[in-house]
C-alpha cells in the first residue's frame, strides 16, 4: 500500500452514492472528499444525513440493507471497491480502521481487553512475532494514557469506564498504523471531562502515528478543535467543505452558517436560532436543493436545480445558488440579551438537606436549593455527580431519599403515589429521551390528554385543550393522531413537553431534555421552554452537562459534584468567576466553538 | 361311594354354543425338538406383579405359576377333569370328605419328593382364610382344621359342609402344591419358589420379566422341551403385538381382538383363537334402584344386540350368550336365545315409571373389551330411550369402588355353575356384584341342596332350576362368551387348542409341550 | 424522615460476596426450591379422597385391616410427623414401600433410574451438539434457503406430539416398513442400560427428535443476536475472518441463552420420558411414574415426582453457573 | 436476594424495543405465516363447523372395528365400528376449546403476574420468580399427572392443570419482555402522573411486549394441544368416548397398519393444527426480531 502517487493523500473518495438496498432510494448522493496525510476531516451534519454510512464506505462495508452503488475510494493508493473479500478483510484494521460510536457495545463483553488489542493486531500478522505484538499493546496503551500493566489488560470491557472504552478502541484502530482511521462520533456517548480526554487522546495520537482521520460528529465545537477541514453533510450530499477556519469563520452555505447560529456559546448569552422544518429523508428527498424546504433565503430556481458544487474559495466549496446572499444576510451568532426577571424572592420549590440512595449507598449528599417563579435554575457536573438523582427525588420518581422537598412551603411526600394531585399537577418532569418517554403504542392525543384525564377532566375539555397545548409547543393540532414513530427527535420532544405543560404546572424538572437532539434541534427546544418560562412563569430545574447550553437558558447555576453541590450563584458569575476548583475544570474541558464571525461580513456581498 | 359329578367324565354339554371357527391357527408341523429359549409377553400388573404359587392378580402371574407349580386335578382339553396332575385320584368320602391319593415319585426343583406332609400344608395354605389365596376360592367348603395326612402319599380333605365341586377346586390352576413350609417372602424367592412344574423360577422383577429353567426332573420324561422361558410384563397391547411383531418375543397372550387381522396378514406369524368359557358382563345391583325392580332388569337385557355387541366389542371373538354362565357345565340351561326387543324393553321401563331414564356406566379397561362393551349397550339403549353416561376411569379408582357401582361392567374365566355361584351368586360370595339372589328367593337353599346332591340327575334339576331364575330375574347381562386370542410366531410349535380357561393353551400345558422348530 | 433502616441496610452488607457465595446463594435456593416442592408433592397426598391404606387395600378394605394398615404407614400420625418423616425417607433413600408391590420404592426405582438416566443422557449427548450446531449454522447463513427449510422443519417437529413421533418411528423402523429396530425397549433386569444399545435407539431418537429443534431454535436467535451487535460489526471492521467471529466472538456470547434453554430443555427430557417411555415399553421412571398415578401408589409417584423436580433445580443450578462462567460482566462482578 | 440471571442478560443486550404497531402486520407479510394461518383457520373452521357436516352420528355403530373405508364409511370405522370421518368432525370442537381455554387462562395470568414482577422489581419480583421456579420444577405431564392422580381426569381439572403449567413460562417470557419496557421513561412518566400500577401494567407496557406475547401464545397452545393429546394418549382423558383429536389418536393407535386412517386422520389434525399455530408464532417472532433489525 506504498502511496506511491497519491499526491499526498492518504484518502480519496470520488463520486460515492450509497442506496438503500430494498428500495434503491440514496442515503448518500454523489460525494467527494480527499483527506491529506496526517489529516483530520470532520464530517458533520445532523442525525439521518449520511455520515456514518458514507464513512463506512472507506472500509468498503455495507451495513445491513445498504448497498454501495457507485463511486470510488482510494485509500493509501488502494482502491477499495476493487478488492475482494479477503482484499477488504486484510484492508480493514490495517490500512483503515475504524472507530466506532458506541464503546460500550463495540467491545466483546465476553473477551479481555488484551486479546481484543492482540486480536487486532495477530489477524493482520503485524510485527510478525507475539512478544513484539505484546510490546506494540503495551506502546498503544501508554499512547492512550491507559496502564499497560498485565493485571489491565485481562479485564473485561465492563470493568472499564466509557472513556476507557472508547480509548481500548482507539489504541486498537491505531495499533497496525492504518493510512486513515475513520472515527464515528466516538465522544458522543461521554461527559465533557472525559470528552475532553479522549479528543485529546485522538489529537495526539493522529499526529504521533501520522494517520490521516476522518471524523464524524453532529457537534461542531467538538470537530473546530480538532479538524483541519470540515465537510458538511446534509440529506446525503456535501454541502459545503473548506479548512475549518474558513468554515468556522466564514461559512457560505445557509445550511452551514445557520447550523453555526444554532451552537450556544460558553462565552456570552445568547438566543438560539433553530432552523425551521426537517431534513428529507432518504426516498423523499427534493430534486433540487436539498435544502431548500427550509432555506430562508431560497429562491424558484433552488426548487428546480441542484446546484452545482461553487469554489468559494481556496478549498473550500459550497453547493449553494445563493452564496452572497447567505453570507450577507444569515448572521452565526445573535447576541441578545436573555437574562429575564426572575422572581428571586419567591421561592416556589425548596430542595433542603437532600440525601439520596440506591440501595445502601448515598449518591446525594445534603443537598440544598431552592428554584423561584420564573426562573431557571441549571444543574451542571460531569456524568454520575447526581443531577438525574436530585431532579427524580424532586418529581417523586425516586422515594430512597431524606431532607425536604417544599413546594409553596408545603411538604411533599417523598414517592409521587403519595402526593395529591395537585402536588403532581404542579410539577412535572420532562424526560432525556423522547424516544422512551412517549409510548409508542399510544398517539400524540392520547399521551397528552392523560394527564388530563387523571385530573377528571371532561372529554371535550381535553381535546380543547390538548389541541391548544400542542399549538403552543408549534405542533399542527393533527399531531394528536400520530404516533411517536412517526415524529422527529424534536417533535417528539415537543410532545414531552405539551404533555408536561398541559395541566399547567408551576414547576418543570427537565432532564438533559436536548442531549440526545442535534444542535438545531436544541436550539429551537431551548427558545420554547425560554418562551414558557417568560409567558406562564414557569420555574425550570434544567438539568445539563453541557455549559455552554446554560448561558442560553438559565438564569441561576448549581455545579454538582460527586453528590455536592460545590458552587451555586448566578450564571454569569460562576462562568466568569468560577470559584470551585471543578467548575473551572469543567469549564476548561468545555468544546469551544473558535469562534466566528460576528457579523456578516459587508465585503463577502459584492 | 359314588363319585363326584366332577370326577366322572362328561361330553361337552350338548346345547353349547359352537366355537366360531377362525382362520390361521394352524401351528407349525413337525416334531417336537429339545433346547432353546421361549419369550413370552404378557399383560401384567406393572408393580402389583407378585409371584406366589397359589394365588395371583394379573394374567402374568398366572403364567408365571403355572410354569413352576402344578395342581392334584387338571383339565382336559374339553374343560374336563382329568388326573393327570400331581394325584392319582381325587375319591369321595362321604358326603363331608375328600380322600386324595398322591403320585408318587414327584420330584420338587430342590430334590425333594412330593409326599402327603407336602400336600396338607399346602392346602391347609389355600384355604387359610387369612392368606385369602386365589388357589382357594374353589375350596370355601373345606375345613382347614380337618385336612389330615392318612399315609405318606395320602391325604384326606375333610369338609364343612357337603360339596360336590371340591375337585373343581383342586383343579384350580392355582390351587397349586408347594413343599412343606413355603412362604411368599417376597424378597426371597430364591431360596423359597420350589415347585414340581417344568420349570424353575430363577429370577422375578415385578413389572419387568420372570426367567424360567428347564427341571430337568420333570414327571413327564422328555419334557419340557425349551431350555429356558422368560415371561415379560408388557402392559399395552400394542407394544406387545410390536413386540411379537419385530421379532422380540415368539408368543404373546391377549391380541386385541379388533386386530387380529394384523397377526393374520403376517405369514411368520399364528393367530391362536380359543373359545373358551370366560364372560363379560354388565352388571346391575339389584338391590339398588332403579334395578331394584325386575322390570327394568328385564328391559335392560333386552336392549341388548348380542351380535352387533360381539362384532363391535370383540371383534366377533367369542359367542353369543343368554344372560347364562358356565357354558361348559353339563348343566348348562338351554333356553331360547334372548333377542333384542326395543318395543317391549320401552313397554317394560314405562311400566316401572322409568321411561327416559338416565344412568351412569362406570367402567374401567381391566379386561380387554369392558369399555367397548359399555359404549356399545350405551349406543344400543338409545333405541330404548334410555340414556347412558359411561364413565371411563382408571383401574384403581373402578377396582376401588368394585361391588359399590349400581351399574359397571366385569368380567369371569371359566367355571362350572356351581363354583360359578360360589364366587360370585351368594350372599357372602366374595365377589357378588348384583347381590343375588333377591329377598325371598330360594336360590340360596336350592344351591345348598345342589352342593350335596351327589345324583347327577337330580343335581342337575336344581341347577337348571336356579339358573330358570337367573335367565328370568337375573342382575347379569350377560352379551357373550369371549375366546381367548393369543398370537405366536411360526417358530413355535406345541400350542393345542382347548375349550381351557387359560391363555396360549394353558401356557402350553406349562410350557412343558411347547418348542421351538 | 429514615428511609433506610439500619438493620436493612446491615443485611444487605452481609449479602455474600464471590463466586462462591454466589454458588452457595443458588444452592440455598435450589435447596428451598425443593423443599417447597416437597411439600407440595407431600399435600398433594392429604388431599386425596380416602388415603394411603384405602388405595392400597382397595377391593379388601374392611374397618379392621384399614386400620391396621393406617398405623403401619403411620397414616394416624399429624401430618407434620407423616411429613417430616417422608422427608427423611428421601434423605437416607429409603423412601418406603410401594403400595402397589409392598417392596421398597428405591429397590425397583434405582435400575429404572439408571436405565432413564442413560436414555436421557444419550439422548442429550447427541441433540445439544446437535442442535447448537444448527442452531449456529441457521443464524450464519440466516434467511437464506437452507435456513427457511431448516426452521421451517424443525418448527414443524417442534409442533408434533412426541408420542406421534414415537409411534411413526415405530411404524417407520421396526414393523410396517423395516425392521432394524427393536419396537419395545426390553432390558434385562440386573443389566446396566449400555449392555443394550439397541433398545435405546428408537426411544432416544424420538427425544432428540422433540429437543433438537427447540434447543436449535433458541440458538439461532440468540446467534442472531450476538450476530446484528455492534462488537461483531467491529470485529469485522477490524479484519477479523468470518470463521473465527462466528467461533470466538459470537459463539460464546450465545452460550448463556442457550445454557437456560438446554437446563429447560433436560428438564423437559426428564418429564418427557414418560410419554416416550409409554410408547416403547422402557423399564424407566417415566413408566414407573405413568403406572403409579394409574395404581393410585402414592408413595413411588412422590419419589418419582421429587426426582424429576430434583432434577430440574439441579439443571438450572447448573445452568446458572454455566452461565455465569461465560458471562465475565456476572463472573467478574463475583470477583 | 441475588441477582437474576436472566434479568442481567437482558439489561447486557437492552433489544431495542420493538414497534410493536406493525409486528402482526408484518407478520402476514412472511409465508410461514400466512401458511400457518392458513392451516390453523382450515382447522378451527373444521373443529368448529365440523359437527354440521358429519354424515353419522359419532357414537353409531355402524361397521365392524377398523373396517376399512367404504362408500358409506369413507374414511373408514374406528375401533368401535364408529365412522371415522364423523368423529373426526366432530372431535376438533373439544381439544380445541379446552386448549384454548386453558391457554387463556395460563397466558392471561401469566401476563399479569409476568407484568407484575416486572413493574414491581425488587423482592416481589424475586419472590413471583421464586414460584415460577417451583411450578416450573415439575414438568408439564408430571404436574399433570400429580393433579390427576389426586382428583381425576376431570375436564376443568385439565383445563387448570394445562393453565397452571402454562402460566409459569408465560411470567417468565412476560416479564423478561417487560424488563426492558419497564426501564423507559414512559412508564415512569405514567407514574409522575399518579396513574394505578394495573394501569400501567395493561395500558402502557403490555401493548409494548404483544410481540412477544403474540408469539408466546402461539407457542402455549402448542403445547397445550399437545399435553392434552398426550395426556389422552397416556389414558387419561375426560370422556373417552366423547369425539376428541387427542382420544382418537390413542385408541386407535394400534390400527396404524390395519385402518391407518382411524388414528392418522386425528393425529396429521393435531400435528397440522400445533404445526400451524407454530408457524404463526413463528411468523411473529421473526417479523419481530425483523423489526429489531431494523430489516424485514
Ligand atoms: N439499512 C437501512 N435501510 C434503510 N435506510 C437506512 C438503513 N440504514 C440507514 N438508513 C437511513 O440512511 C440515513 C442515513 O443514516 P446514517 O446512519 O448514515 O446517518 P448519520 O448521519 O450517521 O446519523 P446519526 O447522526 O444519527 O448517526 C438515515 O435516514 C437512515 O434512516
Ligand atoms: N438505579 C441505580 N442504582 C444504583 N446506583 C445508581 C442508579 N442510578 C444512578 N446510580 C448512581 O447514582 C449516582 C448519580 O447518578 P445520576 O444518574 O443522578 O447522575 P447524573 O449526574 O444524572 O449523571 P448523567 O450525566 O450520566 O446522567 C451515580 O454514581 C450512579 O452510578
Ligand atoms: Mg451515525
Ligand atoms: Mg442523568
Amino acid at each position: 500500500m506504498s502511496a506511491a502517487d497519491d499526491g499526498g493523500r492518504a484518502v480519496r473518495v470520488e463520486g460515492l452514492r450509497i442506496e438503500v438496498a430494498a428500495s434503491g432510494h440514496d442515503i448518500v448522493t454523489d460525494v467527494s472528499f480527499e483527506i491529506g496525510r496526517g489529516q483530520v476531516l470532520a464530517l458533520v451534519g445532523e442525525s439521518g444525513s449520511g455520515k456514518t454510512t458514507a464513512a463506512l464506505a472507506l472500509l468498503a462495508h455495507e451495513r445491513r440493507g445498504v448497498r454501495i452503488a457507485g463511486g470510488r475510494v482510494t485509500v493509501g493508493g488502494v482502491d477499495m471497491f476493487a478488492l475482494d473479500k479477503r482484499g477488504r478483510r486484510d484492508a480493514r484494521g490495517k490500512l483503515v480502521s475504524y472507530v466506532p460510536q458506541d464503546p460500550g457495545t463495540a467491545l466483546n463483553p465476553a473477551r479481555r481487553i488484551g486479546a481484543h488489542l492482540i486480536e487486532a493486531l495477530e489477524v493482520h500478522d503485524w510485527g510478525g512475532s507475539d512478544q513484539r505484538r505484546r510490546e506494540r499493546v503495551a506502546e498503544m496503551m501508554r499512547e492512550v494514557s491507559l496502564p499497560d500493566d498485565p493485571e489491565f489488560l485481562r479485564r473485561y470491557p465492563h470493568q472499564l469506564s466509557g472513556g476507557q472504552q472508547q480509548r481500548v478502541c482507539i489504541a486498537m484502530a491505531f495499533a497496525c498504523q492504518p493510512a486513515v482511521v475513520v472515527l464515528d462520533e466516538p465522544t458522543t456517548g461521554l461527559d465533557v471531562t472525559t470528552q475532553a480526554h479522549v479528543l485529546a487522546t485522538i489529537r495526539r495520537i493522529t499526529s504521533a502515528e501520522g494517520a490521516a482521520a476522518l471524523y464524524v460528529s453532529h457537534d461542531l465545537s467538538v470537530v473546530s478543535s480538532l479538524a483541519d477541514r470540515v465537510a458538511v453533510m446534509y440529506a446525503g450530499r456535501l454541502v459545503e467543505q473548506g479548512s475549518a477556519e474558513t468554515i468556522f469563520t466564514a461559512a457560505a452555505h445557509p445550511y452551514t452558517r445557520q447550523l453555526i447560529a444554532a451552537v450556544p456559546r460558553i462565552e456570552v448569552a445568547r438566543s438560539l436560532a433553530a432552523i425551521p422544518g426537517r431534513a428529507p429523508s432518504p426516498g423523499s428527498r427534493p430534486p433540487g436543493c436539498p435544502f431548500e424546504p427550509r432555506c430562508a433565503i431560497r429562491i424558484a430556481e433552488c426548487r428546480e436545480r441542484l446546484p452545482e458544487a461553487a469554489v468559494v474559495g481556496p478549498g473550500h466549496t459550497a453547493r449553494c445558488l445563493r452564496i452572497a446572499e447567505s453570507k450577507a444576510t444569515l448572521a452565526t451568532t445573535t447576541p441578545a440579551p436573555i437574562v429575564a426577571g426572575a422572581d428571586h424572592a419567591e421561592g416556589i420549590v425548596r430542595v433542603g438537606g437532600l440525601r439520596a440512595y440506591y440501595g445502601d449507598s448515598e449518591v446525594v449528599h445534603d443537598v440544598t436549593f431552592a428554584v423561584a417563579r420564573r426562573e431557571c435554575l441549571a444543574l451542571v457536573g460531569e456524568s454520575g455527580s447526581g443531577k438525574t438523582t436530585v431532579s427524580r427525588c424532586v418529581a417523586g420518581l425516586h422515594d430512597g431519599w431524606d431532607g425536604t422537598v417544599t413546594l409553596h412551603d408545603a411538604e411533599l411526600p417523598r414517592s409521587a403515589r403519595h402526593r395529591t394531585r395537585a402536588m403532581k399537577r404542579d410539577i412535572q418532569y420532562i424526560f432525556q429521551n423522547p424516544y422512551g418517554s412517549l409510548n409508542p403504542r399510544r398517539t400524540v392525543g392520547q399521551s397528552v390528554a392523560r394527564p388530563l384525564a387523571l385530573l377528571g377532566e371532561d372529554r371535550r375539555t381535553v381535546r380543547k385543550q390538548v389541541a391548544g397545548i400542542l399549538e403552543r409547543v408549534s405542533l399542527p393540532p393533527q399531531y394528536a393522531a400520530k404516533y411517536p414513530d412517526e415524529l422527529s427527535g424534536g417533535e417528539r420532544q415537543r410532545v414531552a413537553i405539551a404533555r408536561a405543560l398541559v395541566c399547567r404546572p408551576k414547576v418543570l424538572l427537565c432532564d438533559e431534555v436536548t442531549s440526545a437532539l442535534d444542535v438545531s434541534v436544541q436550539a429551537a427546544i431551548v427558545t420554547l421552554l425560554r418562551e414558557l418560562q417568560e409567558d406562564l412563569g414557569l420555574s425550570i430545574l434544567f438539568v445539563t452537562h453541557n455549559l455552554p447550553l446554560v448561558r442560553s437558558i438559565a438564569q441561576r447555576v448549581a455545579v454538582m459534584q460527586d453528590g455536592r453541590i460545590v458552587e451555586a450563584g448566578s450564571v454569569d458569575q460562576v462562568l466568569e468567576r468560577p470559584e470551585h476548583d471543578y467548575t473551572r475544570r469543567l469549564l476548561a474541558d468545555a468544546p469551544r466553538l473558535s469562534d466566528a464571525d460576528p457579523a456578516p461580513d459587508p465585503r463577502a456581498v459584492s | 361311594t359314588g363319585s363326584g359329578p366332577s370326577t366322572t367324565p362328561s361330553g361337552p354339554a350338548s346345547g353349547n354354543p359352537a366355537p366360531t371357527s377362525v382362520p390361521g391357527s394352524s401351528g407349525p408341523s413337525g416334531t417336537p425338538k429339545r433346547g432353546g429359549k421361549l419369550s413370552v409377553a404378557v399383560e401384567g400388573n406393572g408393580l402389583k406383579d407378585i409371584m406366589d404359587a397359589q394365588n395371583d392378580l394379573a394374567k402374568i402371574d398366572q403364567a408365571r405359576a403355572v410354569t413352576g407349580w402344578e395342581p392334584l386335578l387338571e383339565f382336559d382339553r374339553d374343560f374336563k377333569l382329568s388326573t393327570t396332575g400331581l394325584a392319582e385320584s381325587v375319591e369321595a368320602d362321604g358326603r363331608l370328605g375328600y380322600v386324595i391319593k398322591l403320585r408318587k415319585g414327584v420330584e420338587f426343583h430342590n430334590g425333594k419328593t412330593l409326599t402327603a406332609d407336602d400336600a396338607v400344608y399346602s392346602l391347609q395354605r389355600l384355604t387359610d382364610p387369612k392368606l385369602g389365596l386365589d388357589g382357594g376360592t374353589g375350596l370355601l367348603s373345606a375345613d382347614p382344621k380337618n385336612i389330615k395326612k392318612i399315609d405318606t402319599y395320602t391325604v384326606r380333605l375333610g369338609l364343612k359342609r357337603p360339596d360336590v365341586t371340591i375337585p373343581f377346586g383342586l383343579a384350580s390352576y392355582t390351587a397349586t402344591m408347594v413343599p412343606e413350609g413355603y412362604k411368599n417372602t417376597g424378597k426371597s424367592w430364591q431360596d423359597g419358589q420350589v415347585g414340581t412344574g417344568p420349570f424353575r423360577l430363577t429370577s422375578f422383577s415385578p413389572g419387568q420379566r420372570s426367567e424360567h429353567e428347564r427341571f430337568a426332573n420333570y414327571r413327564l420324561s422328555g419334557k419340557p422341551y425349551l431350555d429356558n422361558v422368560t415371561i415379560l410384563d408388557i402392559d399395552d397391547p400394542n407394544a406387545r403385538m410390536n413386540a411379537l411383531i419385530s421379532g422380540q418375543v415368539q408368543a404373546i397372550a391377549d391380541v386385541p381382538y379388533t386386530q387380529t387381522n394384523v397377526i393374520t396378514q403376517q405369514p411368520s406369524l399364528v393367530l391362536f383363537n380359543n373359545a373358551g368359557g370366560g364372560w363379560l358382563t354388565l352388571c346391575m345391583r339389584i338391590d339398588q334402584a332403579p334395578f331394584t325392580d325386575v322390570r327394568v332388569r328385564q328391559a335392560f337385557r333386552l336392549i341388548v344386540d348380542r351380535n352387533q355387541m360381539l362384532q363391535n366389542a370383540l371383534g366377533g371373538f367369542g359367542r353369543v350368550a343368554n344372560d347364562l354362565y358356565a357354558p361348559f357345565d353339563p348343566a348348562y340351561l338351554q333356553v331360547p336365545q334372548r333377542e333384542q326387543d326395543l318395543e317391549k324393553a320401552k313397554s317394560l321401563l314405562r311400566a316401572a315409571g322409568h321411561e327416559n331414564l338416565t344412568i351412569d356406566l362406570q367402567t374401567s379397561e381391566v379386561a380387554a373389551g369392558l369399555n367397548a362393551m359399555c359404549q356399545v349397550f350405551a349406543q344400543q339403549a338409545k333405541g330404548a330411550g334410555v340414556t347412558v353416561n359411561v364413565k371411563v376411569m382408571d383401574s384403581t379408582t373402578f377396582n376401588n369402588g368394585f361391588q359399590k357401582w349400581t351399574f359397571s361392567p366385569d368380567f369371569w374365566g371359566t367355571r362350572n355353575y356351581l363354583p360359578q355361584v360360589a364366587q360370585g351368586s351368594l350372599k357372602g360370595a366374595p365377589y357378588n356384584e348384583t347381590y343375588w339372589p333377591p329377598k325371598g328367593s330360594n336360590f340360596a337353599s336350592l344351591y345348598q341342596q345342589a352342593l350335596a346332591e351327589q345324583d347327577a340327575g337330580k343335581q342337575t334339576d336344581i341347577i337348571h332350576e336356579m339358573m330358570r331364575e337367573e335367565f328370568d330375574t337375573g342382575g347379569y347381562i350377560i352379551p357373550f362368551f369371549d375366546n381367548l386370542v393369543d398370537a405366536y410366531s411360526n417358530k413355535v410349535g406345541g400350542f393345542q387348542k382347548n375349550r381351557g380357561t387359560l391363555n396360549l393353551d394353558y401356557y402350553g400345558r406349562h410350557f412343558a409341550d411347547v418348542y421351538l422348530v | 424522615m429514615t428511609k433506610n433502616s439500619p438493620s436493612l441496610r446491615l443485611s444487605r452488607r452481609l449479602r455474600p460476596r464471590g463466586l462462591a457465595g454466589l454458588v452457595a446463594v443458588r444452592i440455598a435456593l435450589a435447596v428451598l426450591t425443593l423443599v417447597v416442592v416437597s411439600i407440595i408433592v407431600f399435600a398433594s397426598t392429604q388431599l386425596l379422597p380416602g388415603n394411603a391404606a384405602k388405595a392400597k387395600l382397595g377391593k379388601q378394605a374392611t374397618r379392621a385391616s384399614l386400620t391396621a394398615l393406617e398405623k403401619q404407614l403411620g397414616l394416624d400420625q399429624s401430618a407434620f410427623h407423616q411429613y417430616v418423616h417422608f422427608v427423611g425417607g428421601l434423605l437416607r433413600g429409603d423412601p418406603g414401600n410401594s403400595l402397589t408391590s409392598g417392596q421398597p420404592i428405591m429397590a425397583d426405582l434405582t435400575p429404572r433410574l439408571a436405565n432413564s438416566a442413560f436414555l436421557v443422557l444419550v439422548a442429550a449427548a447427541i441433540s445439544i451438539p446437535l442442535s447448537l450446531l444448527i442452531g449456529s449454522v441457521a443464524a450464519v447463513r440466516r434467511d437464506g434457503i437452507l435456513d427457511e427449510i431448516s426452521s421451517f422443519l424443525q418448527r414443524v417437529l417442534a409442533s408434533i406430539p412426541e408420542f406421534v413421533i414415537g409411534l411413526a418411528l415405530i411404524a417407520l423402523f421396526a414393523t410396517s416398513v423395516l425392521q432394524v429396530f427393536p419396537a419395545v425397549s426390553i432390558i434385562p433386569p440386573g443389566s446396566p442400560p449400555w449392555s443394550n444399545l439397541d433398545a435405546i435407539w428408537l426411544p432416544a431418537l424420538t427425544l432428540v427428535l422433540v429437543v433438537t429443534p427447540n434447543i436449535a431454535l433458541i440458538m439461532r436467535a440468540a446467534m442472531i443476536e450476538v450476530l446484528e451487535s455492534d462488537y461483531i460489526e467491529s470485529a469485522r471492521l477490524t479484519g477479523v475472518p468470518e470463521r473465527r467471529i462466528v467461533v470466538r466472538h459470537a459463539l460464546p456470547n450465545a452460550l448463556a441463552p442457550a445454557f437456560q434453554v438446554i437446563a429447560l430443555n433436560l428438564a423437559y427430557l426428564a418429564g418427557g420420558v414418560i410419554v416416550v417411555e409409554s410408547v416403547f415399553s422402557y423399564t424407566g421412571v417415566g413408566v414407573a411414574m405413568r403406572d403409579a398415578v394409574l395404581n393410585r401408589d402414592f408413595p413411588t409417584a412422590q419419589v418419582v415426582t421429587m426426582i424429576i423436580a430434583g432434577v430440574y433445580v439441579v439443571t438450572n443450578l447448573a445452568a446458572d453457573i454455566g452461565t455465569i462462567l461465560v458471562t465475565p460482566r456476572l463472573r467478574t462482578r463475583l470477583a | 436476594m441475588t441477582i437474576d440471571l436472566a434479568q442481567t442478560i437482558a439489561n447486557e443486550a437492552p433489544a431495542p424495543v420493538v414497534r410493536t404497531r406493525g409486528v402482526l402486520r408484518r407478520s402476514l407479510r412472511l409465508w410461514r405465516t400466512r401458511i400457518g394461518l392458513a392451516i390453523t383457520v382450515a382447522l378451527v373452521l373444521v373443529a368448529i363447523f365440523g359437527p354440521y357436516f358429519a354424515p353419522h352420528d359419532p357414537s353409531a355403530l355402524l361397521g365392524r372395528p377398523y373396517q376399512v373405508p367404504s362408500p358409506g364409511l369413507p374414511l373408514g370405522a374406528d375401533y368401535l365400528g364408529q365412522d371415522v370421518l364423523s368423529r373426526f368432525l366432530y372431535g376438533g370442537r373439544s381439544i380445541l376449546l379446552v386448549s384454548v381455554i386453558s391457554t387463556v387462562l395460563g397466558v392471561g395470568g401469566g401476563v399479569l403476574i409476568g407484568l407484575w414482577a416486572a413493574l414491581s422489581k425488587g423482592w416481589v419480583d424475586n419472590a413471583l420468580l421464586r414460584g415460577t421456579d417451583i411450578l416450573l420444577a415439575f414438568p408439564q405431564i408430571l404436574l399433570a399427572l400429580i393433579v390427576i392422580a389426586t382428583v381425576g381426569p376431570k375436564t376443568w381439572l385439565i383445563v387448570l392443570t394445562v393453565a397452571l403449567t402454562t402460566l409459569p413460562r408465560t411470567v417468565r417470557v412476560i416479564r423478561g419482555a417487560a424488563t426492558s419496557v419497564v426501564e423507559r421513561e414512559f412508564v415512569d412518566a405514567a407514574r409522575a402522573n399518579g396513574d394505578s400500577q394495573l394501569r400501567i401494567a395493561l395500558v402502557e407496557v403490555l401493548p409494548n411486549v404483544i410481540g412477544a406475547l403474540g408469539v408466546e401464545t402461539t407457542f402455549r397452545l402448542t403445547y397445550a394441544v399437545q399435553l392434552i393429546a398426550a395426556l389422552a394418549f397416556l389414558g387419561f382423558a375426560a370422556n373417552p368416548n366423547e369425539p376428541n383429536w387427542g382420544t382418537m389418536v390413542s385408541q386407535n393407535s394400534s390400527a396404524l397398519t390395519l385402518q391407518p386412517n382411524a388414528p392418522l386422520v386425528p393425529a396429521v389434525a393435531i400435528a397440522l393444527l400445533t404445526v400451524g399455530v407454530g408457524l404463526v408464532g413463528d411468523g411473529i417472532a421473526r417479523a419481530a426480531a425483523g423489526i429489531d433489525r431494523g430489516t424485514s
